[in-house]
């Protein structure tokens, strides 16, 4: 199995952050991984992203042209990833930032409110792990608790950060989760 | 009367025109312009001078200053 | 009566708005020199030379003829141009990295031969473009990506005072330097390069104007703050005025401490 | 020692210490940066030293310096970087010092992009640099791969008192991969002891050493070069490294690419070969040497070959004398920063297998 | 105009003069110091303007500067010179600047010897610099053809925007034969206005002049390495300059040499074939775009093939690639200065002459 | 009683004698860096870096370990040395081309990063090996073979003075000028070289010896006159003395001549 | 017919001078010439040569292995290129300063005591006019008239030094003319 | 009595030594050396004072001064 996976929004929206996290939960629970940013002309305009993919094999291309998922937590991104993500993949939408719905029919579309429900939770800063909790409830891609291992990992510098983190990324799970494909 | 205008795709939203103000005229608005910046707004437009310190404070020129030409005589700085 | 424009949009620059990051003061550095090319009426006859650095699209904001250098050699591109055509005006923009770094022996030699372009010389201590390295005009223990621990005056020496420097030299020149982090300096900075552009206009000589700028974005500060960084941190060290100027009489060269009689003890 | 994830440039920063290195000059540019900021943190712990070079001139001329006074040392710059450096380059291999280049490179020429690129080839295997000389230049595509060459790199060079150069793009030093850093790992060569660096000169023991490249008497400096290519001719015998996939299966199509792109070509490959297509890949590792004998066995046995680069087309021509005038080299490249996708790979290698196709 | 003795280098500054080329930076070195000198003198006296830069580094972006102002501008050096301006000629290339390079090389690698050499052959034709691009190469093998080669490479570089490089050796550069230079002389090619040049933008009549090789977007940038790629094919296609000795009678061997070392190589056939020996010579003018057709057909009809250069073998790679693996391409070097001589040349062409007979 | 060596042949060099002309005063300075370097008894671990210049075959002539540099970049191999290992002794030795043309940024950046290494740069106001080229430092009006109108102060600028250039970095330095023309002026520079060393020996600071050397070979005059051109032409411009030292309170940087309220007058 | 020369003596001698000057007077009287100085490390050394080829076809090698004639004004020169005459050649030997006679003696061996002519001459530094003078007088390879309108051309810009110069031209010739082959 | 030496082989003929002698013990002989240098002779060896003048001069180490142990002290210069 392999699984390509784009994620994508504005400069400090820690899109990053959440593909690290990504990739560090595959490897944890022992698939291969890799993790490829953009780090082209296209960050000075304020936009990023980064390309992950989790395989059982040694990871071939880490350029993805058609990605199984895409996660993109603001409209820009939404409209150059969306036409992407192969068929029967999957795509998750920020709503709070993205005021259009999908246009892609042959892929499993997933919604997340971010920033309204990291905003309600204290943390305002805090939208990048609502959406990777809501892409791992709806996918499973990877172990839930290897994810919150990374967070308490992440922000062990600011403790005080590492429970909305956490609490974030479980509220993120659920609305994930109930949007699992059955 | 003195008019700062704000060309809202050119600013920025650094803030940097709301300190230089003297008399408060500028704050950061809530609405984002195409760029996702918070834009500068006036507040107390009533209160402008015309003194021209965010203008020439403002990295992106996105103020310009218009005044009712019988009333200053601005020189060249 | 109808509204009267007293604060606008100077013709040197294009429309098209800037790459610079929120709050940088480049932006008010391109505006200044815009209005002087304006004003001084050689927009058309002005070539301007962009540094490799963050002023690197500045080809793109200037409504002139532009050139782009390779890193630090802005000043030996300048020479090419003005000595192929003497009746431009040509000036080079340039970072601290740029200039005082890689580009040191091409500013130094471009002035010393006394070229008669001028050179912008914008030190925001940091190298901006490249995400925030130890530039030589980094202050002591200031943190960089490549000074993580601060800069360590016994490894990576004392910051570079180019302005000093250039001083030194015995050929005519105009050197200065100033800020724009308060309006009033702004004015003063436009003042400086109002000086500048007329020496070369004149023919005179080689001119020089050192701008302390800010670069919020790798300094790690919201843009307010940095101009008081600035003001506390470099101001000190980097003074303000006019160092050097080509009028007879006022060549500053230092003479030695003390004569070689005393030398050895 | 447990997989870790890392970034290409700070793996090869870590690769480097690991290979006993203590020393880096460099300068600052995209895409590498992160090895330059790595070092600068990682050296003092080590109890290394980083140095922050005024230019890439200076960088490679401190080089110089420091290996000739018998220490490791690297510097790592990305494309205009390192054409700054080929005087230094040129009598760095002329004084047969042993350093370590690396080159991220981007796309050219001039300023060019900071994207992924390949079109230093012909800079780093023909001598951007003035004279006869070559250097050993290794090519990895993946960030462990980058890592066991890096820590190889510092060995051949010993061995051979020469400049090695590894050279890769954005793509290899900007990704995060598992790396393993092996506890054990032994020197891949003999390192012969560093008796001709300049290390004081006790009156005994040794020759007074002299780092130099310089030989005023015609005759002297014509020896120095057929010793400079009895050694790269030692090379070629001994150095060629080359990875060769399915070339022991059938196949009507050789592909041959290096570093990021042969990978994208493998992954095109490997879902071909599934559904029943006759590819094989040549991955030259080391570019200088070439593996020209591989590609011509493997080429012979294809009798059409794909030369995939990130450039208007530089390995090309090592392919090309290699597999001779007797069948077709078709060339696909992508420049500008562009990546070859593995979409556009297979549908590079279709039409190829189909030309072949029509030509039988 | 009478013919005149003059050394080759101050030729080369007369001829470039004679061009209409009124600037000139440069830096001295050995052996190539009496064109600077030249210049120096003359250009003040035409109304021209010389400058010495600080370094090859700075000379090559003042002529950067200078050419991109419209200018017509050139410089000269010697290897580790031009090594130092290979950053700025991938530039000035990138940035489609016509400008005249001179490099009278020397023997290498480091600093060498001041002696003759070719071993800036791979530098010149293949890219010292970064990324892909490439220049136009002249070789000379005479003064009177240096002063010709100069005149054209003016012409060449404003008609296709590129850089043009005149590269010889000490042997050309210090030597004195007897020059012309013609009163009437036309461009050897249409010169399009400069209209691109940074002349002051007066707000119409052409859009704003930007010399630049900058393209963020690899979109742009690869558009940009496409129409390099087109017009670099479009040389190969125009201007290919090649002199062919006896290729018209019959031949057993095939010599291929360029430059100083082709005038020696001519010498001993000459007096080969007036003793009866069947050899024919081609002589590459124009390095870059390589004469590979009339090599592959000379040496097709030769069926061997003897490369001389001064160096360990770098043309070789060209010629190997033009002639494929038929049959054998023998090379002779020589290097650190040491000169080929007519009786060496002789003695190389019987022992191949001689293998081909006894391999009939 | 047997005769006792009052004068004799400094271990630091080799025996084979050079290949500098006839009364050319590079011999001279060979022989007191050597002297000095006997003296100090540091031979053993002292490496050498030759520029390229006149003096590029220096190896051959100090009889200790050495490193021959590329033209102007001897600052950046002596960094490489020295930062490889700290406990040798470090020197380069530098004509006025290689040092102060082509090597400018790379002696500005070691003397600014305060690197423990000594140079001794020989300014003979010509590039002596390409054959009497114009140098930064040639003076004014002198006739060289690319400046054969004289030095022109219009297109090629005056005269550098490396020494006051350097004395204006803040990093602490040894910083001096000395001669070689008279015996007197010799021993007083074989004593800023001792200083220079001293300081080096001490892990103290950077230290550069400047010295006014002949070349009467392209300065076409007989050896003794060459002595008297320099005294006469070069003294002045060039004065001897000390110009900084390492230790406290002696920095000298410039002040602006005029503040910034008087500015664009 | 082509004729290749080679002048060779100490650095100050003026033995490029004389080996330019037959190079003109041979393209004056319309051959084809070609004038290679040394300038490697050897000027180094004090001794300097350049190598002179005259012929009616255009030049070929500048480079020559074995010369037609040789023109040894000092020791180490004579040392030097007297093996490389090829037979049946010329060896002008200045003998004011080489005191050993010729070894060869399959090449035609002229002598010059050539300081001691310009010495009595009061021209010091005109043993290389003699000499010049003594291989013209000897092989006849380019006409006498072009070499004393060169000495004028040459010594134009110091008048005083004209006459001195071309007395030493014709004592040589004189010399040359006496040892001439039959 | 100091004694001036002369290396023949090393001298240059430069006169240095000859212009720095206070005393006119040195001048340039007649004779060449190896190397085609009329080298410096001693022409009037009873007036040297051993003042090393010449010595230090001398570019080309091509003079030692040996002295009779007792006359002088001679100090590190
Ligand atoms: C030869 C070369 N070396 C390095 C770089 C990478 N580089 C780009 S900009 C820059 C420094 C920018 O700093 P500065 O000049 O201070 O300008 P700023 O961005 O701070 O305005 C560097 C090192 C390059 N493009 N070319
Ligand atoms: C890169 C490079 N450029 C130029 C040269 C040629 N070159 C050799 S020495 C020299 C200058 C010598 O002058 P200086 O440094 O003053 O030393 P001097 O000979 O006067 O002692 C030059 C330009 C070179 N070898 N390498
Ligand atoms: S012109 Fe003066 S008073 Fe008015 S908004 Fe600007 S700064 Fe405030
Ligand atoms: S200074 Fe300019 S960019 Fe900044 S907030 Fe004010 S108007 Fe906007
Ligand atoms: S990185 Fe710094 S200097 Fe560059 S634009 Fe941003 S704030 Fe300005
Ligand atoms: S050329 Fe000048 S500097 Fe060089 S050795 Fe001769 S006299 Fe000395
Ligand atoms: S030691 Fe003094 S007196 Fe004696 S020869 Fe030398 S300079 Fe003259
Ligand atoms: S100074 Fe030395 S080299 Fe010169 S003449 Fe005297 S002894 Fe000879
Ligand atoms: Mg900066
Ligand atoms: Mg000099």
């Amino acid at each position: 199995m392999q699984h390509e996976m784009i994620f994508a929004g504005f400069g400090g929206q820690g899109v990053l952050l959440i593909g690290k996290m990504i990739a560090y939960a595959g490897l944890n629970s022992g698939k291969e991984v890799s993790w490829l940013p953009s780090y082209g002309p296209e960050m000075r305009g304020g936009t990023a992203n980064c390309t992950v993919v989790v395989a059982d094999e040694p990871v071939g291309s880490p350029v993805v042209a058609s990605p199984w998922a895409v996660v993109a937590m603001n409209l820009p991104s939404l409209d150059k990833f969306e036409p992407t993500v192969a068929p029967g993949g999957v795509l998750v939408i920020n709503t709070s930032l993205i005021n259009r719905p999908a246009v892609r029919t042959d892929v499993r579309v997933v919604n997340v409110a971010a920033n309204e429900i990291c905003n309600e939770l204290g943390n305002p800063k805090g939208a990048n792990m609502v959406t990777v909790g809501c892409f791992v409830g709806a996918t499973e891609v990877v172990p839930v608790q290897q994810m919150e291992d990374l967070i308490r990992e992440t922000f062990a510098a600011k403790p005080k950060l590492i429970d909305v983190n956490v609490e974030c990324f479980r509220r993120g799970l659920e609305v994930g989760r109930a949007q699992k494909a059955v | 009367m003195p008019r700062i205008d704000v060309e809202k795709e050119r600013c920025k939203g650094c803030e940097l025109c709301v300190k230089a103000c003297p008399q408060g005229v500028l704050a950061i608005g809530t609405e984002m312009n195409g760029k996702g910046y918070f834009f500068v707004k006036r507040v107390e437009p009533t209160k402008c001078l015309g003194c021209r310190l965010c203008c020439i404070t403002c990295p992106d020129v996105a103020l310009s200053l218009n005044v009712n030409g019988t009333m200053y005589h601005y020189f060249k700085y | 009566m109808k509204d009267k424009l007293a604060f606008g949009y100077p013709e040197g620059l294009t429309t098209g708005g800037t790459h610079y990051c929120p709050g940088c003061t480049h932006g008010i550095i391109h505006r200044l020199i815009a209005e002087v090319i304006d004003e001084l009426g050689v927009r058309e006859r002005t070539v301007g030379v962009s540094p490799v650095g963050c002023a690197v699209l500045a080809y793109n904001y200037f409504s002139t003829d532009y050139q782009e250098a390779s890193h630090g050699r802005a000043p030996a591109v300048a020479t090419g141009i003005k000595r192929a055509r003497p009746d431009l005006m040509v000036y080079t923009y340039q970072g601290d990295g740029d200039l005082a770094s890689i580009g040191m022996a091409e500013i130094v030699h471009a002035a010393n031969r006394g070229e008669k372009f001028t050179v912008v010389f914008v030190n925001n201590a940091i190298y901006g473009m490249t995400g925030g390295q130890m530039a030589p005009t980094t202050m002591p223990g200031q943190v960089t990506s490549t000074s993580p621990r601060g800069r360590e005056l016994d490894l990576a020496g004392h910051p570079i005072r180019m302005v000093e420097l250039i001083s030194t030299l015995h050929t005519p020149a105009f050197v200065a330097r100033g800020t724009v982090i308060r309006p009033l300096q702004a004015v003063q900075t436009k003042e400086l390069l109002r000086r500048a552009f007329q020496y070369q206009k004149e023919g005179k000589c080689f001119s020089m104007v050192e701008i302390l700028s800010t670069c919020p974005t790798n300094w790690g500060m919201p843009p307010a703050e940095a101009l008081n960084w600035l003001e506390k941190t470099m101001m000190p060290y980097y003074p303000l005025g006019v160092f050097k100027t080509p009028e007879e009489g006022v060549d500053r060269a230092p003479l030695p401490l003390c004569g070689l009689q005393d030398g050895g003890k | 020692m447990a997989r870790k994830l890392m970034k290409g440039c700070e793996a090869i920063g870590e690769a480097a210490i690991k290979a006993n290195c203590k020393l880096f000059f460099g300068y600052p540019i995209t895409p590498q940066n992160e090895i330059p900021e790595y070092m600068s943190r990682r050296l003092p712990q080590v109890g290394g030293t980083f140095v922050q070079a005024e230019s890439e001139v200076a960088a490679s001329n401190m080089l110089y310096g420091a290996a000739g006074a018998g220490e490791r040392v690297f510097t790592s710059s990305s494309s205009p970087g390192i054409s700054l450096m080929q005087e230094a380059v040129s009598y760095m291999a002329g004084s047969e010092l042993p350093v370590v280049i690396v080159n991220i490179m981007r796309a050219g020429p001039g300023l060019g992009g900071i994207l992924p690129s390949q079109a230093d080839y012909f800079q780093s295997t023909k001598g951007g640099g003035h004279g006869d000389y070559r250097l050993l230049v290794l090519a990895p595509s993946s960030v462990q791969e980058a890592v066991d060459l890096m820590q190889d790199a510092f060995d051949l060079a010993d061995h051979y008192r020469n400049p090695v150069m590894v050279i890769a793009d954005g793509l290899i030093g900007q990704m995060m991969e598992p790396v393993e850093f092996k506890e054990d790992r032994q020197p891949c060569r003999s390192l012969p002891s560093k008796d001709w660096a300049t290390t004081g000169w006790k009156g005994e023991g040794r020759p007074r050493a002299i780092v130099n490249s310089l030989f005023l008497d015609p005759n002297l400096l014509e020896r120095h070069n057929e010793k400079l290519t009895a050694k790269y001719a030692e090379m070629a015998r001994n150095e060629v490294r080359v990875a060769e996939y399915f070339t022991d299966e059938d196949y009507d199509l050789l592909v041959v690419a290096y570093g990021s792109v042969a990978r994208v070509c493998l992954s095109a490959i490997r879902q071909l070969r599934a559904e029943g297509k006759r590819v094989a890949l040549v991955r030259p590792i080391s570019l200088f040497p070439f593996p020209t004998e591989v590609i011509e066995r493997a080429a012979n046995k294809a009798g059409r070959v794909l030369v995939v680069e990130l450039s208007t087309g530089q390995m090309l021509e090592d392919v090309r004398m290699a597999v001779g005038k007797d069948f077709p080299v078709a060339f696909h490249g992508r420049t500008g920063g562009n990546l070859v996708t593995p979409d556009e790979a297979r549908e590079k290698i279709l039409a190829q297998l189909a030309a072949r196709e029509a030509s039988r």
